[in-house]
């Protein structure tokens, strides 16, 4: 089956990134596809290109690139909700007069279109929440 | 058949009410999280109209030392049995 | 008036949060109306404290925080008409039907499986 | 005294028992932000125990166009009420 | 064995989360080992899902998360060792006062405004 | 009197920073003297310098600043916290070897213990959590 994913949760705050990621890892050895995961809400921190947690933590947002990298999931994050909270690629840092950026490939700064889409494409949406 | 996924416990929560009214006859539950705190015999009672249909996750069970107090009446699966549960749903709603 | 809601469509979405307090309704509303606007038919359920984002009289925070009232009456712009509120819920808060800013309907908690059962893809803020 | 502030609505958290369960006889509750749904009338049961040491900020009640749902027993103060009560408590304590 | 709570001290430090699912456990533990460091007279009270905080048998998240039960064996190291619990709350969920991974003082709801009335700061998580 | 705020809730997603300014700008207009606030839990993405809301809703980051600028107060932001959450200023990004910062003055990473001090220090410390 088609998956996408829909987070909703700041990571390390809530357990809502881990609880995804390990779905996510656990849908993929069952055989299915994981087309996207959408970020949205306070789910959109999890893009946030410097994090450094602990050593001895997971790092989650190195887990989500490996998803990425691994398996050609998307990682889509809403550009409303991303830029009121600080979160900027390059082209928006840009746009917006601002030097230097907060999120970058392979996450994306996309509309809730993506989502809408994302909901039509996948056989299971599953929500993430804090 | 829905799978229900709620993320709170009814020791702090009361979005366990909104899930259950909305929930069909054949809908299932799945308490994922801090839900799982649902799941101990003591807290059982907020859930038994919905007997034989309630699930909830080992990983989260065991990670907060909760395994062996859980209802015998709940059917604990692994992340696994959660793809599964997905699977088997026409679509999941997830409450918080 | 209470019903039973027949609502069919592409999506539901159930807004249980309160204006204000967070930005869960806005984002909600928000998430309803870009499905209306890709032509998707698109069904609103307020549920819980959710009920009272429909209630008349809401304003701008201290701050001008903005709300979502007036996000409200855009949902007609957009052909969201298929609008229905935990009827429970508003009675809890004290409200009578008739104090909600745009019509909406009532329904009980046996309705919301049903409407749930009647969409295809279901997204709760 | 101590001011205790409380930011959840009764309607879907329990953290209103925490905070009534740690008051003293001389203590004072203020709702806010989205705890002021606490302070209709329809509501104002789950505060019964606190009558007359309970206040709602009246930034909060009017946003949502509560104002005049608020029950008669609770006192409405704006941010500068806030900012008295906390100047005569020995501390605040806040609720979440 | 519950009793009034006599505490007094510089911090009081409620945990009102259970462990795993949010931070919250975590950050409130943190500020409390910081105060005690300070040397600050720190006192922790457990109260609704944050008893089971003290719950044994706790272990790692599936993607190897630590949790906080390690961090609570180190409360005596930094002289914390004014612990309290909310006895109903623990009750509530099934647990005896044995079942606690370490030693702390179950309390009635009447002792909590005492031990509120005696610290300096209250700080909530 | 002296105050100190702890502010625990992210931006926009929650009403915690907007409360927490009201209340901020009525104490001191008030005659109070507010020495610091504290940002804690998700209360650290307060001090993302790249947030970019919309022209017609409060610009919180900003509203901070001024706040710092007109009244001295201290914007201090648990290091901790931030570092996990992608929020690093110069001298942190440079040290976990990462291109870019998300935080500058006048928000300032520092230790919890600066929050026990300020706890000690003030005559009223109020939290506005999420």
């Amino acid at each position: 089956m088609r998956y996408g994913l829909l987070v909703e949760g700041a990571p390390y705050s809530s357990q809502a990134a881990h609880s995804a990621l390990r779905f996510a890892t656990a849908l993929v050895a069952r055989g299915h596809r994981l087309e996207s995961v959408f970020f949205y809400h306070d789910g959109v921190y999890n893009a946030a290109r410097l994090a450094a947690p602990p050593q001895d933590e997971p790092h989650l947002y190195d887990a989500w690139c490996s998803l990425h990298a691994e398996h050609g999931t998307q990682l889509q994050v809403c550009i409303a909700a991303a830029l009121r909270r600080g979160l900027l690629d390059p082209r928006e840092a840009d746009r917006h007069g601002k030097s230097g950026h907060s999120v970058e490939s392979p996450f994306e700064l996309t509309g809730l279109g993506q989502l809408v889409d994302l909901g039509q494409a996948v056989d299971r949406l599953v929500t993430f929440a804090p | 058949m829905i799978l229900h996924i709620l993320n709170r416990p009814p020791s702090s929560s009361l979005v366990y009410r909104d899930a259950l009214a909305a929930m069909g006859e054949d809908d299932r539950l799945l308490l994922i999280e801090d839900g799982v705190l649902g799941a101990l015999t003591a807290q059982i009672r907020h859930f038994q109209t919905i007997e034989g249909r309630l699930f909830a996750l080992r990983e989260d069970l065991g990670a907060r030392g909760l395994e062996g107090q859980c209802d015998a009446s709940v059917q604990v699966v692994d992340v696994d049995g959660f793809v599964t549960l997905s699977e088997e749903a026409d679509k999941t709603v997830s409450w918080f | 008036m209470p019903t039973h809601a027949p609502a069919t469509g592409d999506l539901l979405v159930i807004l249980r949060h309160a204006p204000h307090g967070s930005s869960w309704l806005r984002e909600g509303l928000d998430a309803a109306l870009v499905a209306a606007a890709f032509g998707q038919a698109v069904t609103l359920l307020f549920q819980g404290d959710g009920v009272l984002s429909l209630v008349e009289g809401q304003g701008p925070g201290p701050l001008g925080q903005k709300g979502t009232a007036a996000t409200l009456d855009m949902l007609a712009m957009y052909d969201i008409e298929s609008l229905f509120y935990d009827q429970v819920a508003l009675a809890g808060f004290g409200f009578a039907p008739q104090q909600l800013q745009l019509p909406a309907t009532g329904v009980e908690a046996g309705a919301i499986a049903p409407l749930i059962a009647g969409h295809r893809l279901v997204l709760t803020f």
